[in-house]
Parts: C-alpha cells; structure tokens; sequence
C-alpha cells in the first residue's frame, strides 16, 4: 500500500529495534540523508544496515554507526579515508562486519526481492570471504553458494516519483536504490520531486510503484557532497 | 637462457604514466574496459578517440567521460572512487545488480587492477594485507577479477623492500583464482596462465636481470 | 452440521460475470493482481475506479488498461493471452527476467486463475490434462501460483460430467503445492488453507448440498 | 565489436548448424520476423531455438519449424490455437522439447547474461517439470535448482539503436529482448531507426550497446499483426 507522507520523521516512524535496514547510495551518490537522519532522531536501536559503504564524515550513516544504534553491518567496502566512526567501532569490537564482494551484495538483494532461494556465482571462490560455504563446479568454472539478503525496510533516494509511487533516479545516484526497492518488506523513498501520475514515461520508469510503500518528498537545498 | 636484449623495448624502467600509456596502447579498439581505483585510473589519459573505448564504472555506467572539473563537478555522477566524472555521447545508466551482471557475466573485455601480489598461475591478492589489525574492504575487485575476459594488472615489480610482488604463491589473501593474464610493471611485462610466466618485454634491463629478481622460473616471449 | 441457509447470498448459481462481479469486489482497494488468461480476465470488467486496481501482465506491464479496440489497437501493446489492451497512466513496461521477478518475488497482491482442479490442501492443477498425446504449454501459471500473496482460483464446481473439481488430491498434473487461497465457484466460495476448507458462501445451494458434491469434509465459515 | 549492417541475410550469415539461437518476442510482439526469414534463408540447420513460443500461423519461427530446421525448442507456451506446424512435428516425433516454466526461462536467461551458475526457485516444485531436479529447502519453501540457459546467436527486434548499440524498445515488445541480448555470444539487432549517437537519453536505455554485436535497420511496412 502506497502513501505519500509530509515528513522524514512520519515516515520511518514505524522502524522497530532490531529491523534490518537498507540504504542506498554509494558514497554520497544516492544516499538518502534525511531519511537517515530520521532514521537517527527515531530511536531504533540494535540495526543491521546493508549498504555498499560503512558510513564517511560525521553525518548519515556514519553517525548512526558512532551512536551505537548499528549492531551489524553488511557492506563491501568500509574502509574508507573517512569512515573513522566504523573504524572505531570495529577495533572497539562494537560492531558485527558482513563483508561481501559488492556484485554479491547486489546480486543477494536483487534475489531477495526476485524469489530466488541462492545461487552460485564464480565471484569470491578460493577466497576468505567464501571460507565455509558450498561450493560446486558449474559451466567448467568452480561457483560459491550466496543467500539472498532480505531486509525489513529500504530507505532510499529517488529523483522523481508520481502518484502511483513509480520512480526515476538521477545518474550514477540511482545504484542500488532498485534493487533495495525490491528487496525490502518496507520501502520509503524521498524525492525531489513528486508528479502527476501519467507525466512518467512508461517506458521509462526504473522502478515501478509496486516496490514502493512511503514517498516523502525533501525540499530544499541537497546535503549531497563531493566525497 | 640468453641475455640479449632484443625483448628490452625501453632503456630505462617505466614510470607510472609511461606505464599507463604502455597499457591504453594494449587495449583492442572498441573494447568494454573496467579502470580500477588509483594507478589504474591513469590508463584512461592515454586512451585514444581512434581506439573508441567504452569505460565501464562499477557504480551504474558505461561510457564514463574523464574526471569533472570546475562546473562539471555532480555529486550524481561519480565513479568507482567517488570521484566525480562526466558523462560521453552514447553512455548509459543502470543499477547495481545490472552493473555488476556486466562484469560478472563476461562482458567487459578488460580490466585493469592494482595488485599486492600475482602468482605463477594468475592468482591475484589486490584487496587485503591480512594484518589482524586492518579493516578489510573488498568493494567491487572480486567481481572483476573474476568475471573480465582479461584481467590486466599494474603494479611495480618490487616492493618497497626490493621483494618481487610477483610470486610462486600469494601470502596475501586471494582477491580471485587464475585470472591474471598480463601484468604490466616498470620493469616488464609478464603474461600470465596455465602454462607459466611468459616476459613479453622489459624496460631498462634484461630478461636475465628480470629472472634475477622474481623467484619464479620465467620464459622469454 | 447445519442445514440452515445462512451462507447462502443467492438464489441463484452464479454466471461466470457473477462470478467475475463477486471476484472484483474481494479485491482489496490498492490491489496489484494478475488475472489469468480465459475466466479471470472477466474480472477487470468489475473493478472499480475507487478500488485503485494495478493490472499486471506478466509479457512486461503494470498498469494495464482494458482491452484495445479500433484505433487503440497496437500489435506492441498486448497481454499475456496476447489480445491487444491499453495502457493506464502511470504504467510501467519492464523485460520479462522483471516482470517475473515481480511474481516470483512475493510482490502481486492476488492472482486469479482458472483451474482443472484444487485439492483440500490448496494444491493446484490447471496446466496440463495429462492426456498423453496432448502438447504440454505451462506459460507463467507456475509462477504466478508459486508467487503471489494469494492465489484465487475460478472454476465451475463439477465438470461437465457432474464430477466435482475440488478433491482430496489432485488427479491432473500439479501446477504448485499448497499455493491456491480461495476458490470461486459456479456453487460456492471456499477458503482452502493447512486447515482444510471451509464453506464461506453458497449461491443456490445450501451448505449440506454443497457437501454432498464435493468428496472431502468441509467446514462452515 | 559492434556492427552495422545493411542486409538481414548479412546479419545472419553466420549462423552455424547445430547452433541455440535465442528468438525475442511474445507472440508476435517483439518478434524479429524479418531476422527469424533470413535465417530460414541462409540454410542454418539442427537448431536448438530459445523462444516463449514454438511459432504461430505459417511464418516467421513456425516457417522454420515447417521446414524441419530446428531440432530442439525451448519454450514455456508451445500450444497454441494457430501452432500446427510445431504440433505436427512434435507429434510425428521430429522435434525435441523442452517446456520450461516462464519465469524459469526468463530468470535461466538473464543467469546465462549475468555470470550466474544456477539458482534455487519455488517455481514448479512438486510438479512433473521439477522430476529429476535437485530440491532444496530455503526460506521456509522448498525450491528447485535450474541452469542458465545460454547461446550462440540471439535475433531481438528492438525500437531504436544509437551508434553504441544501445537499445530501446516499445511497449510489450521489449519482453525476451533485454535478457536475450545479454545472454548470448552474438547478438543481432533488428531495428525500426538507427539514431545518432547522444539522441539516446543515458537514463533510459534499456539494453546497453555491450550487448550487442549487430544491427539491422528493417525499413518498410512492420508485418506486426495482432495475434
């Protein structure tokens, strides 16, 4: 069910203690920065966060892991220049680490929200990150067993969305917003812009409104940065 | 094994951007290629118009431009360093599973990474140092690695410390199995496969100079 | 057991548009649904403006409008049955690995299919007769009874023969395994569950009636 | 590496006997008849042909079905009121078939296209098509292992192609195309209008020019007709 909410505050309102949550973005490129700083003022605590990154600087993400409301990260890249909140927390022994190859993260999330119970992929065999799981020769190469990732809400960033909640994004900002989308039991959008239903191509929508439950539109200036 | 220089193509060892060049004038034209974060990145500044290269970025994006600068610079166009870039005539965008279904489905003809170490049979150790005390990030090498028709790798052929990063067998953790097939370095190039460590050229010394400093038995192209 | 009619909401058996009419009004308001192919599409005649319905069709659409007449005819706009529809604004036309993705990821609402048969376990069969010389065609059907939230079957109660299509076990090839919620007949609306099936309606039958056809215990609502 | 190329014969001229071709097209929408003529032409025989359908009325994929080309279809919906061409030869026993649920062949597809190995699904466990495969119990169901289906040549019709190859499609047209063009070694491109470079809007190509190795421009009236 779609709904169309005045603040970032209403609409992640409903996220419990110990949700798994997904973020988009890949560095500041589509990361929804109000949502997550509702995300932060809400009070839910003990996450799991999926996102490519582990948070940078002092806001968003980062600012969640430095409060102690992250119990779990899965991610491909934490290590950033920036990311000493996570740096911290992770020799502090504070939070928990998933480290996944980053086309195994998308292509988990994307099966979460296809149906798709695992699947062997190539990426990661002979590796520590495949230490422990199953393995099996497909197609003359050895192949690693994956898992979808399934989360309970998506917090995401889109450009535009019209009132059946389909949604454009904006170059390389739209990277994992349509398959977290997807994947999630619960997806809250913010957009630039909200449009009448019908000024959408068709043909051009990205994500369609079924993958979408709360749309909340962020006004004014974009706290986007050049990492 | 003799040490006449007719393999020597240079007088004295490359460096980073003669490196570069070197690899952009290797790439096939109308190739699909994948620049790794760092010294690899500096390939794409010796890539020619005549050689019309699609660059793929990881983040969502075939035909990324160069590097923006001054007004160009858009926090919603980056690249795999989260660098901002600019967009060519034809590019095109999409999300991550399909971005990454590129590289892992074989369709990049080429990537170029930087590495720790490459073994005797193509394995490369590019992401992690094993020190306990070090944060792993693996971001997207694994799946390059792994899913490009050809893996190129730069790096020196040293260390610091004078030690061959090319090896019988990596001690850093493995990035992916076999799937080197050149690696370009300041003072040779060495192809990589089943059949062993081939050196195609030198620069600035001999093959037996080379021989000399990697602890792996070499064959001369 | 009670022979009282107190379930009973018409004189009448239903007609199939009845039928259709009784299938659109259970549609929750803001409903994604997928109707299949023959019977099930009579029920987009009866949904209403308010009920604020998305179609989907499973050839790459959501937001599917009625069927196309005269000039709206396209030969690129068609429905899984292949018969020229319309398009709704705010439509979406996506490739079919998404499209499917869509049914198989848990994300329709309601599908409404025809069937051969429904077991008292909610199994469905309504592919293949099974007859040996005949050309199996299974199309999306596994799909959408594997995928959706709930699955609503249409059917007449007994085949031609008078032999009730609701059994303890399926005799025909399954479709899926436990997948099917309701059932919509010609008779009566059963919900079908692991608890077994319960009577919610009859039409132009009572309860016992209803029993007497179908060779499995039922429950009353 | 890309092509453009000025005859459909042309196009197909390559295609070897024995080869698994990949046909688009959903009924007749999105059905490359012009290309699916020219490959009857050029000879190619013992065909394994991917196709939703196994061909309708006395052309395009039924012509080369007729004729006795293609040893084995792979399809999910090969009966239909106007299939008796495949009906005669399946009956005769001249024909191989392999029925695959749709949604199975398009996620087999897209597996083939995205370097995955297999993939666990619900769809189809429990039935006749499942017989022989290895199940598993993920997520709380019981799901069946299936394969990427891959191949040497796929024929999709698409809208437009600018001097990248990059593709768009109309409407329901677009169906097997994206995921065929990805999953084969060659993948030839009949299209309405060839577009200069840049005309193409980044944000809205549906497949990328990587994807494809071949284009035709078919001019002249479409045989599209409503099925």
């Amino acid at each position: 069910m779609l709904n169309f909410i005045d603040t970032v505050g209403e609409a992640v309102a409903g996220i419990k203690d110990g949700s798994t949550v997904m973020i988009g973005g890949f560095g500041n490129a589509g990361q929804p920065f109000e949502l997550i700083d509702a995300l932060m003022d809400c009070g839910a605590k003990d996450l799991t966060v999926v996102n490519n990154n582990a948070g940078q600087g002092d806001q968003g993400l980062a600012l969640l892991i430095k409060e102690g409301r992250v119990r779990k990260m899965i991610c491909s890249f934490p290590r950033q220049s920036d990311s000493w909140h996570f740096d911290a927390k992770f020799h502090a022994g504070e939070i928990e680490l998933e480290l996944v190859p980053q086309g195994n993260l998308a292509e988990r999330i994307r099966a979460a929200g296809a149906g798709i119970g695992g699947f062997f992929t190539p990426t990661g065999y002979g590796t520590t990150l495949a230490e422990g799981k199953e393995t099996r020769l497909l197609d003359g190469k050895w192949q690693v067993f994956e898992t979808p990732i399934h989360a309970d809400v998506a917090l995401i960033k889109a450009l535009k969305a019209d009132g059946k909640g389909n949604l454009v994004y904006r170059k390389t900002a739209r990277n994992f917003g349509p398959i977290m989308a997807a994947a999630a039991k619960h997806t809250i959008v913010q957009v630039s812009e909200i449009v009448p239903t019908g000024s959408l191509d068709p043909e051009n929508v990205v994500t369609p409104g079924i993958y979408v439950n709360s749309v909340v539109r962020v006004g004014g200036t974009s706290r986007e940065q050049v990492a | 094994m003799s040490t006449q220089t007719s393999i020597q193509t240079s007088e004295k060892p490359l460096g980073r951007d003669e490196l570069a060049q070197r690899v952009a004038r290797d790439i096939a034209p109308g190739s699909f290629v994948n620049l790794g974060i760092g010294q690899p990145t500096l390939v794409s500044n010796y890539l020619t118009e005549e050689q019309n290269i699609t660059l793929h970025t990881e983040n969502g994006m075939l035909g990324m431009g160069p590097a923006a600068v001054g007004e160009e610079i858009d926090g919603d166009l980056i690249n795999a360093g989260k660098i901002p870039v600019t967009e060519l005539p034809g590019a095109s965008y999409f999300h991550h599973a399909d971005s990454f279904a590129i590289m892992r489905g074989g369709h990049l003809d080429i990537c170029v990474l930087g590495a720790f170490q490459v073994s005797a049979t193509g394995d490369l150790a590019n992401w992690h140092t094993g020190a306990p005390d070090a944060i792993p990030a693996v971001g997207g090498a694994m799946d390059l690695a792994t899913g490009a028709k050809d893996v190129f790798v730069m790096m020196t052929l040293l260390t610091r410390e004078g030690v061959s990063k090319l090896v019988e067998q990596c001690t850093y953790p493995l990035t992916g199995v076999g799937c080197v097939t050149r690696v370009y370095t300041d003072k040779a190039v060495f192809l990589t496969g089943p059949d062993g460590v081939t050196v195609r050229e030198t620069f600035g010394c001999t093959f037996d100079e080379i021989q000399e400093l990697v602890p792996l038995s070499l064959k001369k192209a």
